[in-house]
């Protein structure tokens, strides 16, 4: 008779050991976890270490270069610092794509979810949904739904996450269609469990590998539209501040003021960065696949 | 041909591997894939290497191609090929041997072949890699191979893409392909564990034939003892990566000498041709009926005339008495998981009547039915697959009772309880399943469907993805807790050797009908149909030997 | 320098739309105007100077030389003889009856329809003579007129509908240039009409490009690719770089647009007239003007541009004093609350400001106004809206707050504002008109329709002169400037005159020449 | 069936998202001194924008049924014909972007995969990471200031300088906007290159042809990459969509005469038709282009062709 000595109950639940040591030892995906940390620090203490108000106009000091003064990174055409602009709206950009990508989540994984345990018809009308709104162009719904309701973060939020749940949905469809034939899931219903609990107890714990994964995906790309839809205007209005419309009429100052354009942008290029940094590494960890290669 | 027939003057060798030793990547759960491994392979001989899963048989065979997964290194040791040292050879000149010298055949046929390449051009090809031949001579060198393999009508076999062939066919096109340039050395890497019985014994043969035909040298893994019986001409015993037994086939099977070859050889199953003794749990009268069950699958879409239909269950009829266990036998695809899963349910069947207690449950809605549920309870056949890696064994263990209304502390107590009549420590309550054992995910498996104290427990190829060893444990099991609870049991399985050991009746079932039903006496010693005779003769390594005449004890 | 014997050459012209209205009859923005002017021609033209002058026409009917009775009612227009269609047609006083039908017919999708709508009795004289009756006496029709196109009857006329016709896509009118290809979303290339009856044309080619972006529409100025920019594309912001380009020419030219916050009256906040006069003095303009707009723009008091007849010079001049501001509204019993914003009667000084998303120069106007009006305890939040959202009911029907607008009062330089401040323009009160900030004083009511029935421009003067002052007393909007269009040319371009009587840079293209 | 579903979907969701938006297409007349509100309002009921959402939807669908794409209230002429007029310059950069992308993206893929771990590898894909990551307005307008204004070297926008109609013409102003649109395909698809080589590297066939001695080249080749396209063809035409966005976005920033400027301004006139017209369009687009995709998989899969 085989008796195993009981040892301390290891209190991996979502990341076995081993996932969780490939994590960490993929350096890209270190170094994006360490940048939003700094960024994310930088923009929540950042505002109160600089002389200056992120809402504070003052004409003599419009387009100063950066390194002006204690303007470090430079002022904007209302002379206001850019690096209190840029903190301030780093917070905005960041919280944002955080709970855009909360809202999305929670939503592509609901439908898909139900979607790929369902099948049927109920899979089909759910799943063509998801088509219906992947076929558009991303531009046009946010666009649209952006001219539609009146802009404030939480509704650009909003907008962001009604155009970015359908990957999600789309991932956690396949998984759950996958995970559906397992025979755990099989033992479930043998078990006589009601298909609630098969659904979101048995099945959703063990697609969160891939829902982890898009979910930080899909902060990377809620920032990228959030920057976009407020460059063009259409997002976060003035005079709080994001990454996105800080750029919106940087172009015209392209040749005079460069880094109106460039210190935003390139803020936005770092954390979007980080984001799939963290996502490429969870996805790596997470793939199976690494091990018998 | 027996492995008693090896001419004792062993000739020259072809191949000879001296302390080889290959280093894992670091983090696994040892550091040598293999330590120290020597053999010797003779000119014209069999040589079986067999083994658990994980010993290193495999990567003692890519080995000897230089085909070594990139995260694995050859850290000592030296490989012969015909006085060529393989160890270090340049990655040109290795390739120059692949295909010519040494020739390798795969476990898996289905996918091994090149899905988007005609089998032609894939035999083709390897002549055409060495430069032999022009494309005409190559052709009919092709058709050549494909009528040796014994494949029919070369010339279509020749443009066909390989997802069109059978498992077995798919085995012989790479068998022609590994001939193609009669090379001296063919190393084949478990060929016939994805096929059903019949199927490997043809292929067996053929490549014994062909051995015997072209004085090949090969080398043939295995972890059947049953294959080494049938071909053998000397065994090699690994252990984690270490060579335990080195001699001759017919030393090994009938005196091995390392005690882990002993147990090796003791969990084989063996054919008994006896029926089993019952110590009166077992009556006669009927725990589950089964009266006329059908069920036929239907894919694909009317519309675009690729409908198939599956008639995967044909008006099967049978009883299970209780407290005795029912074998379903069959090759693949005979419908024997498709009948498991209709009678507890996971699938609605087309017509016929499941009678359980008298009552017929395929009837049954399913909210209705799941009153019943805690008495019909499955076995499933993967270890890994059937727990859910994100809960505790406990979890595991009592949410089905808890959902039935159990209280929640009694069902841990029961939980623990359980796991001591499995054999597990109940410290095992708060751990994840992927810390455990194959064989002891099974037993958790087990639990599982004990916590209800059903009365007929199902089990799907229960003990087909488990090594032998630990086969025989939970075989061991099985019969112990059938003999404490009196549960009836259905046990689903394609190997008729274990069929033979725990059951009081068999069913056999091919193309979804049953075409015979008895106790394995006459199954396996008196068939009356054609079909159950031939499957028992293809069991490897039985004909070898004579039928266990009677159970002297319950394994 | 002289124009050249036979039209040689090529203009193109940048453009910030694109011109898709070919059927000058059909609803239209500014940009069509650019083809419509080239293409066809009215029956008048209005100058440079704001000079109505003949066109199709041989004489401005006036009360003087009878073309106009007494009442203002009876109407008579004289026609050239020697105008042809580019199809060769002759053009004929049944074209004018055709064109001033087809605007009111009901089955037809006009542009506007104000004046057209009380013409009466059409009747063609002679091949050269029009006359008709007026409803009622309306003095601005004059100045419609000259934004009246008139279209072929022989073609037009010929299809069942108007609103489909062929016509509509590759148009044929009586103008210096006739329709050339057009490539959608890129360009629109016009070339010369050598039969035509007045001055020119003296280039071959005349191409609208259209380039969405400033930035690019400026680069391309830069690099030449294009000739020619009117309009407000080149921005304040660009000016200096443009002012410094070699072989380039650029004029500022004051346009007819008044930049404005313009206040929505109804909302409680701004029914207190020390309130709004409170916010102007709170608005400092200098900075605005001669920082954000780079000194570009003119400081303003009223409606009415500069460089009109009817312009008041002697309003009182704003002054930016915060401290005054302050004590008005402590007078006025808006009290600072525990924010800091003031109060009364539970009313809080707190508004929201809208302008179009992507007016960079507007919003950074708008965050600076911002900053001004909370030094004096009134909160002012931004709200900007895209063009399509901002310029429907939420404009027309009165629902913003405030808003930061260029407003053109004047239709072709005629100094009639009703459809702006008469008390009956207001939509969101069952008027019809576009007086959206729903400014209401019957005394400029009753002056604003005196003036439209006086023909006589002195008496108009005195007129609209007390409106002004009325209006600037008031202060239903809050003036920022007179806005001043950055015209850009290359400098071999001859005979280029800018009109701000008209919203088209190329109202004379028929004059331009390479020198 | 499904398609025609999803587009009966993506009508729905699109006429209604469209007509959320206040202001509508006449909008742009506001400022217009001269005009009255009782002129917008005749204008609006000649175009039939007074009816009641769903008859307005129901005459739009039964229109579309019959092949009547409508008429678009800005141009006067008919929507398909607008489109038509738009569409070459579109496919014209989703072309070349897609040329660029796959070739380089498969290059990439492929030897990133075949040379895993590599400082190749490593660097491509961190290259990847970040040009997924750079926002594709803003990268276009750094391309803009960098080789536009500060160098020189091409034109910041538009498709070619009118009077110069010469192939090398529209090949400079193709150059920057194709580019900056192939960025982030280049990155998308050397990433799924690199994940479909390794997937089809494990496989046993290799090890197959590997045993059988076929030179490492063609192994790569013939039987790693032939089996690696495979799923990249599916992707090509789920990939759609993504491409048309972003050939919008590129074709604002760099004023690019095609369906995105057209989206822009016809979103921007509200005008409804032609924004319809190119959501149908678009869906129409990504629907044929996964049935083309799916028939190609069928034509070079034999499991699927034969099956
Ligand atoms: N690609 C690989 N990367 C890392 N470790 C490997 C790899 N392939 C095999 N191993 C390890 O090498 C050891 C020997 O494996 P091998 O495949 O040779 O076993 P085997 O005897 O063939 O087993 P089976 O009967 O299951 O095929 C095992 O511990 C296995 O985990
Ligand atoms: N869900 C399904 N849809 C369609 N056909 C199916 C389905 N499941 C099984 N089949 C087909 O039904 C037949 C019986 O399958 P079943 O799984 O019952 O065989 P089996 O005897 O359990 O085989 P094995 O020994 O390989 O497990 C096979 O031909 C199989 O291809
Ligand atoms: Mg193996
Ligand atoms: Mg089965
Ligand atoms: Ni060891």
């Amino acid at each position: 008779m085989n008796t195993i000595t009981a040892t301390r109950p290891t209190q991996a639940r979502w990341f076995q050991n081993r996932v969780l040591r490939r994590f960490l030892s993929n350096k890209l995906a270190m170094f994006g976890l360490a940048m939003i940390t700094l960024l994310t620090l930088t923009c929540v203490i950042g505002p109160y270490l600089l002389p200056y108000d992120s809402l504070f106009v003052d004409l003599r000091a419009r387009f100063s270069p950066p390194l002006t003064g204690y303007h470090y990174l430079g002022t904007d055409p209302l002379g206001r610092d850019i690096a209190a602009r840029l903190f301030m709206a780093g917070r905005i950009s960041l919280l944002v794509g955080l709970f855009a990508m909360l809202l999305a989540t929670l939503l592509g994984t609901l439908v898909g979810v139900i979607a790929g345990y369902s099948g049927g018809w109920v899979n089909a009308l759910l799943m063509r949904t998801v088509d219906g709104f992947l076929s558009f162009p991303t531009i046009f719904l946010l666009l649209a739904l952006a001219v539609a309701l009146k802009p404030s973060p939480i509704m650009i939020t909003i907008i962001i996450a009604l155009t970015g749940w359908m990957e999600v949905a789309r991932i956690v469809e396949a998984e759950v269609r996958s995970l559906k034939e397992r025979e755990f899931v099989l033992a479930g219903r043998m078990l006589g469990l009601g298909q609630a609990h098969i659904m979101f107890r048995e099945i959703l714990p063990n697609a969160m590998g891939p829902i982890i994964v898009a979910a930080t995906l899909t902060v990377a790309r809620a920032i990228l539209l959030e920057a976009y839809i407020s460059f063009l205007g259409y997002g976060i209005q003035p005079p709080l501040p994001s990454w996105g419309n800080m750029l919106n009429g940087a172009q015209q100052y392209l040749a005079t003021a460069p880094w109106l354009a460039i210190i935003p942008g390139a803020a936005i290029t770092i954390a979007v960065t980080s984001f799939n940094f963290i996502g490429d590494g969870l996805r790596d960890a997470l793939d199976v696949r690494n091990d018998n290669l | 041909m027996t492995a008693g027939t090896t001419p004792p003057a062993a000739p020259e060798i072809v191949l000879s591997v001296r302390g080889l030793t290959i280093e894992l990547p670091t983090g696994m759960e040892r550091r040598h894939a293999v330590e120290d491994v020597s053999f010797d392979l003779h000119r014209g001989q069999i040589l079986c290497v067999v083994g658990e899963s994980g010993s290193g048989k495999s990567v003692t065979a890519s080995t000897m191609l230089g085909l070594l997964p990139k995260a694995m290194k050859t850290s000592a040791g030296s490989i012969k090929l015909e006085e060529r040292e393989i160890v270090g050879m340049g990655a040109e000149a290795l390739r120059s041997l692949r295909g010519r010298v040494v020739s390798m055949i795969f476990q898996d046929p289905l996918s091994a072949l090149n899905p988007l390449m005609t089998v032609g051009a894939q035999i083709d090809e390897v002549m055409a890699s060495h430069g032999v031949g022009t494309r005409v001579s190559r052709k009919e060198r092709a058709m050549e191979l494909l009528i040796e393999v014994g494949l029919p009508e070369p010339e279509l076999m020749y443009h066909q893409y390989p997802f069109r062939l059978s498992g077995g066919q798919r085995q012989r096109v790479m068998i022609a392909m590994a001939l193609a340039l009669e090379p001296a050395i063919l190393i084949a890497d478990e060929p016939t564990t994805a096929l059903d019985v019949t199927t490997q014994a043809q292929i067996l043969k053929l490549i014994r034939d062909i051995q015997r035909r072209k004085g090949m040298s090969v080398m043939f893994i295995t972890h059947d003892f049953g294959v080494v019986a049938e071909i053998a001409d000397s065994v090699v015993v690994m252990e984690k990566g270490h060579v335990v037994e080195q001699c001759s086939a017919a030393q090994v099977l009938k005196a091995p000498t390392h005690p882990y070859t002993q147990r090796l050889i003791a969990a084989v199953p063996h054919l008994r041709s006896g029926n089993r003794v019952q110590d009166g749990t077992a009556t006669t009268e009927p725990v589950l009926q089964v009266k006329n069950l059908v069920k036929t699958y239907a894919s694909g879409s009317v519309f675009f005339g690729t409908r198939r239909v599956v008639p995967a269950v044909q008006d099967v009829s049978f009883n299970v008495a209780r407290g005795s266990t029912l074998g379903v036998v069959g090759e693949s695809g005979s419908g024997k998981s498709s009948l498991g899963r209709l009678l507890i349910k996971l699938m609605a069947a087309d017509s016929g009547q499941i009678l359980f207690e008298g009552q017929d449950m395929a009837a049954l809605s399913e909210s209705e039915f799941r009153a019943i549920r805690p008495k019909i309870q499955m076995i499933f056949q993967d270890p890994f697959a059937s727990l859910n890696p994100r809960m505790t064994v406990g979890t595991i263990l009592t949410v089905g009772p808890i959902a039935h209304g159990m209280p929640a502390g009694q069902a841990r107590e029961e939980a623990r309880a359980m796991l001591t009549l499995v054999g597990l420590d109940p410290g095992a309550f708060g751990r994840y399943p992927h810390e455990f054992s194959g064989g002891q995910r099974q037993r958790i498996g087990i639990a599982r469907a004990l916590m209800f104290k059903p009365k007929l427990l199902v089990a799907d190829e229960a003990v087909s993805a488990l090594d032998v060893s630990i086969q025989a444990q939970i075989l061991e099991l099985l019969d112990r807790i059938q003999r404490e609870t009196g549960v009836s049991m259905i046990f689903i399985t394609h190997d008729l050797r274990v069929a033979s050991q725990i059951c009081d009746d068999i069913v056999v079932m091919h193309k979804g009908k049953i075409v015979e039903q008895g106790p394995p006496s006459q199954i396996f010693t008196n068939a009356r149909s054609a079909y159950t005779r031939e499957l028992v003769a293809a069991i490897p390594g039985e004909s070898a030997r004579a039928p266990e005449p009677e159970p002297a004890e319950v394994v | 320098q002289t124009p050249p014997d036979a039209p040689s050459g090529r203009i193109i012209v940048g453009v910030s739309q694109e011109p898709t209205v070919f059927n000058p009859l059909m609803p239209k923005i500014e940009v069509d105007d650019n083809v419509h002017f080239s293409v066809f021609d009215a029956l008048f033209r209005i100058t440079e100077e704001g000079v109505i002058v003949p066109n199709l026409a041989t004489e401005v009917p006036t009360q003087e030389n009878g073309g106009i009775s007494e009442d203002g009612l009876q109407w008579r227009i004289r026609l050239r003889d020697d105008v042809r269609w580019h199809d060769g047609e002759l053009f004929t006083a049944e074209d004018v009856k055709f064109t001033l039908e087809l605007i009111v017919n009901p089955d037809f999708r006009a542009w506007r329809t104000t004046g057209h709508n009380l013409v009466r009795d059409i009747e063609v004289v002679s091949p050269t003579e029009i006359t008709w009756r007026m409803e009622e006496p309306f003095a601005p029709y004059m100045s419609f007129l000259t934004e009246t196109f008139i279209v072929p009857a022989h073609i037009l006329g010929a299809d069942d509908n108007p609103n489909e016709a062929a016509f509509n896509r590759a148009p044929i009118g009586t103008g210096a240039f006739r329709w050339g290809q057009r490539t959608a979303g890129d360009n629109l290339t016009l070339v010369a009409n050598p039969d035509y009856f007045g001055e020119g044309p003296y280039i071959e080619e005349l191409i609208f490009r259209y380039i969405p972006d400033m930035t690019v529409l400026f680069t391309q100025f830069q690099s030449g690719a294009i000739d020619l920019v009117g309009r407000a594309y080149i921005t304040q912001d660009n000016y200096e770089a443009a002012r410094n380009l070699p072989d380039r020419v650029v004029d500022l030219v004051p346009a007819t647009s008044i930049e404005s916050i313009y206040l929505n009256l109804e909302r409680p906040q701004f029914k207190e007239r020390a309130v709004r006069e409170a916010l102007y003095l709170a608005l400092d303009r200098d900075s605005i003007v001669d920082v954000l707009y780079y000194g570009l723009p003119n400081q303003t008091e009223t409606f009415m541009p500069r460089q009109s007849y009817y312009y008041h010079d002697g309003l009182p001049t704003h002054e930016f004093n915060l401290e005054k501001a302050r004590q008005i509204l402590d007078e006025a019993g808006w009290a600072p609350g525990s924010d800091g914003i003031r109060a009364k009667d539970g009313v809080r000084l707190s508004f929201n400001n809208s302008t179009t998303t992507g007016a960079h120069l507007r919003e950074q106007a708008q965050q600076f106004v911002q900053q001004t009006f909370r030094d004096i305890g009134v909160e002012m939040n931004i709200e900007n809206l895209p063009a399509a959202v901002m310029w429907g009911d939420f404009w027309g029907m009165s629902q913003f707050d405030s808003a930061m607008v260029g407003v053109t009062y004047l239709i072709a330089a005629d100094p009639d504002v009703t459809n702006r401040f008469h008390s009956v323009a207001i939509t969101a009160q069952g008027g019809r008109g576009s007086n959206t900030g729903q400014y209401s004083n019957p005394e400029v009511d009753a002056l604003l329709e005196e003036g439209a029935r006086t023909f006589d421009r002195e008496q108009r003067r005195e007129i609209y002169l007390r409106v002004q002052e009325i209006i600037r007393d008031d202060l239903p909007y809050l003036p920022l400037f007179a806005y001043t269009q950055v015209m850009g040319r290359k400098a071999g371009i001859e005979g280029f005159v800018p009109n701000t009587n008209t919203r088209s840079e190329t109202w004379h293209a028929a004059g331009w020449y390479w020198a | 069936m499904q398609s025609l579903v999803l587009l009966v979907i993506v009508s729905i969701i699109g006429f209604v998202v469209l007509n959320l938006i206040p202001g509508g297409p006449l909008a742009q007349y506001a400022l217009d001194p001269g005009m009255t509100q009782d002129d917008r309002i005749r204008i609006a009921a000649q175009l039939g924008l007074d009816r009641p959402l769903w008859v307005q939807y129901l005459d739009w669908a039964s229109g579309m049924l019959q092949g009547d794409w409508g008429t678009s209230f800005r141009d006067g002429n008919p929507v398909l014909t607008v489109i038509g007029r738009h569409v070459y310059a579109t496919l014209l950069l989703m072309g070349s972007a897609t040329v660029i992308a796959v070739s380089i993206g498969t290059w990439i893929g492929i030897r990133g995969a075949t040379h895993r771990y590599s400082s190749f590898d490593y660097v491509a894909t961190v290259g990847a990471m970040i040009a997924l990551s750079i926002p594709t307005f803003w990268f276009g307008l750094i391309g803009i200031y960098v080789f536009s204004l500060r160098l020189g070297w091409f034109p910041a926008g538009n498709m070619y300088t009118i009077g110069d109609a010469s192939v090398m013409n529209y090949l400079h102003h193709l150059i920057m906007p194709s580019v900056v649109l192939a960025l982030v395909h280049i990155a998308i698809w050397s990433r799924f290159m690199r994940a479909a080589t390794l997937d089809a590297i494990s496989q046993e066939f290799v090890k197959t042809a590997r045993a059988k001695g076929v030179p490492e080249r063609r192994v790569i080749m013939k039987h790693v990459v032939g089996n690696a396209l495979l799923p990249m063809i599916t992707l090509a035409g789920v990939q759609l969509p993504s491409l048309l966005t972003g050939a919008l976005v590129t074709e604002t920033v760099f004023t690019w005469p095609g369906m995105g400027r057209l989206f822009l301004d016809s979103l921007g006139y509200s005008d409804y038709p032609v924004v319809m017209g190119l959501l149908m369009f678009s869906a129409i687009l990504t629907i044929a282009a996964n049935f083309v995709a799916d028939v190609v998989v069928a034509l070079v899969d034999p499991r699927i062709r034969l099956a």
